[in-house]
């Protein structure tokens, strides 16, 4: 008995130390919705963030063989369970880079936790004009404001299609209400008008009321602005109550899985979005198939999974810059970012803010055919 | 902060209507047929909280996700075993009448014995159980949404102007074949009656020889099943998720009250009657304030006819 | 005639179509022990029901010591002096028995939130008084011994009298006994009995409903007679039993009580 | 004297929990700590209205809500420091108490339960869509921090202290008042109500009063969070919050005066620390409830007179 007594705590000890020679890994902490209704958009931007990471740590990792290590935590959507996620993250386990919130409310509510800690934090997702607007020196983004997206798609309905009277039909949250927003000034901007406008709770299902109203009101276009699982009900319903005009979806109507659950209903709609596979550059293609051979139940990514990718390439080339990956110095790397990711050419101006592509695509067949793209401005 | 925010949203719609004079009975009347069909699914969740809730009086906060369970196990068999919608249909609602009888038996049974206070120690338990099945079907079914592939064509059915799609009529038709089925058997067969008296007095239901073990367990596993029977029903037509059941339970306890406890007949009309009013409210007042009708609505019955708009007023 | 003690003038309850109690009215004078007796129905319950507020009157009013209660709460009659027991026994079950008779004393104690938070010393020195009572109501009812158990522990009898205690704790002028021996054996009868003739020394008029007829007899100075909800005689124990229309009315209703 | 043995256990954990940042380092285990005495300032007040008087109100979170955006909106639109910001949003959360409690309290038991559900849908939708009042769904940013001549409570074991105080006091103010005439008239009133009413109790008035004392707690309760936090938003008011209320209190232990702070510290850590299950994390919670109720029935601070009594029978 003694013997095999003997023996363990040798190996045990060995594997102490092989633990410890192996360089320190660099720890960015991710916050994103995994449970609850978004959590498959959520979940989306995590896989895209797994997978830069496993090509970094193959390619030798950074600064000299240091691998990146993701802490993934479960954030909700909720500003309550995000800030205390962060508060782990910060404390508990040391993270260099935060990327995270999806939901603009959670952002805002951990990006005054970060700017306290002064800890870097990137969203990929939340597109709440304000996050970048507060002045906060340790916060970028790298997605568009909702109204740079909307500028773009509103010049393209009203110069190409010629459109001029609109209904919008979004959520009643943060993004859906800086949507209307948006949509109302771009198009006035652009000689259009917003008709009527109508806002839904989140996770709901039964969307007739709004189709009826706005096939009473009979306008140009139609433009909805949701996520996968409620786009693809209101595009179905909107197909049953036989509503002709163009429709335009926000990025989401333009996912494999939106396809997949809209079936014949996605066909003809219009999206704006930050990202999508059918933009051929080299990268793209080498992304898309990186990501349906990861993950296989998941195929062909959408923009949440080329935001997470990008995110984490962000956070390598600050790091790389910056030459060491302490909080302090990540944050001075990420002003130097310039990178040219999937979204086109990174770069964070002053306040934090990156101007991404944004891509006007068309769906056909299941497909969504790339129409036009366009830098994103202020 | 001006006084006016409030009814700001609802200028634009009230002027419309007055602008667009015949269109408007035919936007009117699809509105109302839209209120009526969402109606009809509330009426069948209702129904089967209102034997749980009203009967029992156990406030069963895991009605949801009996709800979300009849979708999501109907849409595992048409993947895996056998794609027949019907069929499907049929094995969730009894598969989740075990899960409902099986909670029963080990939980509620349990509860009932140590004589503490259904209403509020029921009410944690079924809130642990929801818990329960929400994240361990997160799990097992992943986030993804679930769509059942509908044994119908997309394609609406034409009642005139009326567009009503054809796996809506079907729901309905199944929701009102089943409600009138367990009124039927509640007033008419032996076991309903055993029920009604074990809810009336279950110390003397027992003394007159009815099993009120086997009534409570029965009447469990009718209401899951009812519950099963609204999610298998709504899987062809709105996506099944893991949390799809949290959205239901709130207005399932608003329309059991409206329609008065343990009143079958009740929960029918009140699940027609909350579906018209939100799908009125929605298209002609606004969006936002379409929950808040629900719950004024409660309110109003609480204070002015206790027993529900249907019930029979209860002596003191 | 001086202004009554206590009286019940024209009181009438109905339920829908039933008129439980119909122009009811009589009198109760200071340190009287009055009986209100009657077959089972008769509307003995739902008079004293009416009376201590728990249901609201149709018609009629009750005035006591020249204040009109009619249509007031129950407890806003408890506070003007008028406490009652219950036909089911009632308790504060998983309280003890020394502590529910000092919540049966919420009237005399001092509920001012100031006076609580800074502990003035009004509130210590009522917080006292309210002790010493209860330990005379625990020797004066005899449930001395069992002061720590919790009531639902009780034995019946010893919940009827937890019941009397706690009525007694509210400092009754007038208290109203729903049926107090009912259910008891003949010795456990005749000490409430007892106990019931020691309140009146004390100067609390009471108000009983009873069937034992023997116990009415005895301990009532007068007795008045319900059927169907009205009065049909009313005068002392000696009178009411030779009263033709009582017999008639006793002959027909039974004279078991109804646990 | 009874009183006075107490009276050192209150003494002893004070002095512990005073000491306790001292003891530990990691800035995590204060904000969790922070978040304690918030959720105890909550469970307090609810479990006076659930433990005392033995209604089930599931509306609670509703005033929570108000608490948080009463004080937010009067530091940052009148400019008020936190110090008039916090007795205001308790007063006013006190006064949202009281005319709902007026209403909800002509009825019990789950009438009761669903009117409190519907108040709280109501003021849920309010603030949501009231946006020129509440920002609505974007939520209201850069809260003040509560400071005194010029010293910031910025860093966590400020707040730590700040919401200890507050805590500790609402324990003496509830231990106080549950062992005058009013807590005495709180247990009639959940023991046998008729009988109450019968000795001069105004079942009511009494239900009231402990009502509007829960949500003014339940007010303070927000107001620490919004500045602690410094950002809000509709979904502090999530009805996933008001669940851990309920399990604070029934597994704390209604009903007693520090059964429900022992439940909001275990049920605030143990989500934390089951954070190492990841995906099994909320499984593993709801089968903890589960286990909790049904072999719990009167919470874990009864566990120690549990296991004595045990003990001592097989002895």
């Amino acid at each position: 008995m003694k013997r095999v007594l003997v023996i363990s705590t040798f190996f045990f000890f060995l594997a102490w130390i092989g633990l410890g020679r192996a360089a320190e890994s660099i720890k960015i902490g991710l916050i994103y919705p995994l449970s609850g209704p978004i959590a498959y958009d959520g979940q989306s931007v995590v896989n895209g963030a797994k997978l830069a990471t496993e090509e970094i740590n193959k390619k030798g990792g950074l600064l000299r063989g240091r691998p990146i290590e993701l802490v993934i935590e479960d954030g909700q959507g909720l500003p309550a369970v995000s800030v205390t996620a962060a508060e782990k993250l910060i404390n508990r386990d040391k993270v260099v880079a935060l990327m995270g919130c999806y939901r603009s409310s959670a952002s805002l509510a951990v990006q005054a936790i970060a700017e306290k800690s002064k800890i870097p934090m990137m969203s990929v997702v939340s597109s709440a004009p304000k996050l970048t607007e507060g002045g906060f020196k340790y916060y970028f983004r790298n997605t568009p404001k909702e109204y740079m997206l909307v500028d773009v798609a509103a010049r393209f309905l009203v110069t190409k299609l010629g459109i001029k009277k609109v209904s919008f039909l979004g959520p009643n949250d943060e993004w859906g209400r800086a949507g209307l927003e948006a949509w109302t000034e771009m198009m006035k901007k652009h000689g259009g008008q917003v008709v009527s406008a109508d806002l839904f709770m989140t996770g709901e299902t039964n969307y007739q009321p709004y189709l009826t109203k706005i096939k009473s009101i009979n306008p140009d276009a139609m433009i909805v602005q949701s996520e996968t699982l409620d786009g693809s009900m209101i595009f179905k319903q909107a197909k049953e109550m036989g509503l002709g005009m163009i429709k335009i979806g926000s990025g989401p109507m333009a996912s494999q899985k939106f396809m997949e659950l809209a079936k014949d209903a996605s066909e003809g709609i219009y999206s704006i979005l930050p990202w999508v596979h059918t933009y051929d550059t080299p990268e793209n293609k080498a992304f898309t198939e990186a990501y349906a051979k990861r993950f296989p139940d998941r195929g062909i990514p959408d923009k949440y999974g080329a935001a997470g990718y990008d995110g984490i390439y962000v956070f390598a080339d600050a790091i790389t810059k910056a030459g060491k990956a302490d909080r302090e110095s990540i944050r001075k790397g990420m002003t130097m970012v310039e990178w040219k990711g999937l979204q086109g050419v990174i770069k964070f101006d002053a306040k934090g803010q990156s101007h991404p592509l944004a891509f006007i695509t068309q769906n056909k067949g299941g497909i969504p055919i790339v129409m036009g793209y366009m830098e994103t401005r202020e | 902060m001006e006084a006016g925010a409030w009814f700001r949203p609802c200028l634009p719609n009230l002027i419309l209507i007055r602008a667009k004079g015949r269109a408007v009975f035919i936007i009117l009347f699809q509105q109302i047929v839209n209120g009526l069909i969402i109606g009809g699914i509330y009426a069948l969740i209702a129904a089967g909280l209102t034997t749980i809730f009203g009967l029992m009086n156990v406030v069963n906060f895991a009605h949801g996700e009996f709800y979300m369970l009849g979708g999501m196990v109907a849409f595992l068999i048409t993947q895996t075993l056998w794609s027949n919608y019907f069929f499907a249909l049929a094995a969730s609602i009894t598969i989740v009448m075990v899960i409902g009888f099986l909670v029963e038996k080990i939980l509620i049974k349990r509860l009932r014995a140590t004589g503490v206070d259904l209403l509020v120690t029921g009410a944690l338990v079924t809130i642990g159980v929801s818990i329960f099945f929400q994240n361990t079907s997160l799990l097992i079914f992943g986030s993804i949404p679930k769509l059942i592939p509908s044994p119908f064509s997309t394609e609406p059915f034409k009642i005139g102007p009326i567009l009503v799609g054809r796996m809506y009529l079907f729901a309905a038709a199944v929701t009102v074949a089943v409600i009138l089925l367990a009124h039927y058997s509640i007033k008419k067969t032996k076991l309903g009656m055993a029920m009604r008296a074990t809810f009336q007095d279950k110390d003397v239901a027992s003394l007159v020889g009815v099993n009120i073990d086997r009534v409570y367990s029965f009447t469990f596993t009718l209401g899951a099943g009812l519950a099963a029977t609204a999610g298998a029903l709504l899987g062809p037509i709105f996506v099944i998720y893991p949390n799809a059941g949290e959205r239901v339970v709130l207005k399932a306890f608003v329309i059991v009250i409206m329609g008065g406890m343990g009143n079958f007949l009740g929960a029918i009309l009140g699940g027609f009657l909350l579906g018209v009013t939100e799908s009125l409210t929605s298209a002609y007042i606004s969006a936002e304030y379409k929950d808040l009708i629900g719950f004024v609505i409660v309110l109003l019955i609480l204070v002015f006819r206790p027993s529900g708009l249907f019930g029979k007023t209860k002596r003191i | 005639m001086k202004d009554a003690f206590f009286s019940a003038e024209a009181l009438t309850v109905q339920f829908g179509g039933l008129t439980a109690v119909d122009h009811l009215s009589f009198e109760i004078q200071q340190g009287e022990i009055i009986s209100l007796i009657g077959p089972n129905g008769a509307g003995k319950t739902t008079a004293f029901n009416v009376i201590t507020g728990f249901i609201r009157l149709t018609e009629g009013a009750i005035r006591f010591l020249g204040q009109d209660l009619t249509g007031m709460k129950p407890f806003q009659i408890a506070q003007h002096g008028i406490v009652r027991t219950f036909q089911q026994t009632r308790v504060f079950p998983e309280v003890a028995v020394e502590e529910c008779i000092r919540m049966g004393a919420h009237k005399i104690a001092e509920k001012g939130l100031m006076a609580i938070l800074t502990n003035s010393s009004r509130y210590k020195q009522k917080e006292k008084e309210i002790l010493e009572r209860a330990e005379q109501i625990l020797t004066f009812t005899g449930l001395k011994e069992k002061a720590s158990v919790l009531a639902k522990n009780l034995s019946y009898g010893e919940q009827r009298l937890l019941e009397i205690a706690v009525a007694l704790a509210a400092e009754p002028k007038l208290l109203l006994c729903d049926e107090p021996v009912c259910g008891m054996n003949p010795e456990e009868s005749r000490s409430t009995m007892e106990l019931i003739r020691a309140l009146r020394k004390q100067g609390i008029t009471i108000l009983l409903v009873e069937h034992d007829m023997n116990v009415v007899m005895d301990i009532s100075d007068r007795i008045v007679v319900l059927n169907y909800g009205k009065k049909i005689a009313e005068g002392s124990p000696g009178e009411v039993s030779e009263n033709k229309k009582v017999i008639e009315a006793y002959l027909g209703g039974s004279l078991k009580c109804s646990i | 004297m009874k009183v006075g043995t107490s009276h050192i256990w209150y003494v002893i954990g004070i002095v512990v929990l005073a000491l306790l940042p001292v003891v530990i380092r990691s800035d995590y285990d204060i904000h969790i700590f922070v978040m304690v005495w918030i959720f105890s300032l909550l469970v307090i007040g609810f479990n006076l209205i659930f433990g005392y008087i033995g209604q089930l109100s599931l509306g609670h979170t509703a005033y929570f809500a108000i608490g948080c955006y009463t004080s937010a909106l009067a530091t940052l639109k009148w400019g008020v420091p936190f110090w008039v910001g916090l007795p205001f949003a308790t007063v006013v959360s006190g006064f949202f108490g009281f005319v709902i409690g007026v209403i909800a309290l002509r009825w019990r038991s789950h009438f009761f339960v669903i009117a409190t559900i519907c108040f709280w849908g109501i003021i849920h939708l309010i603030i949501l869509n009231w946006v020129s009042l509440t920002n609505g769904p974007v939520g209201i940013g850069n809260i003040p921090i509560p400071s005194i001549g010029g010293m910031l409570f910025s860093t966590k074991v400020h707040f730590y202290y700040l919401t200890l105080i507050f805590v500790a006091g609402a324990l003496w103010f509830t231990k106080k008042i549950l062992s005058s005439p009013i807590g005495r008239a709180f247990n009639a009133v959940r023991e046998n109500e008729p009988l109450a009413e019968s000795v001069g109790v105004s079942a009511y008035r009494v239900a009231t009063l402990a009502f509007v004392i829960a949500t003014a707690l339940a007010g303070m309760a927000g107001s620490f969070y919004a500045h602690y936090v410094t950002y809000i938003s509709p979904e502090i008011d999530e009805f996933s919050i008001m669940i851990s209320i309920l399990v604070m209190v029934v597994l704390g232990g209604k009903g007693t005066i520090f059964g429900p702070v022992v439940g909001a510290l275990i049920f605030t850590f143990l989500p934390e620390y089951l954070r190492f299950a990841k995906d099994l994390r909320l499984p593993i919670f709801g089968l903890i409830l589960i286990m909790g109720i049904v072999f719990l029935p009167r919470g874990i601070i009864t566990l120690p007179k549990l296991i004595l009594s045990r003990w001592v029978d097989k002895r």
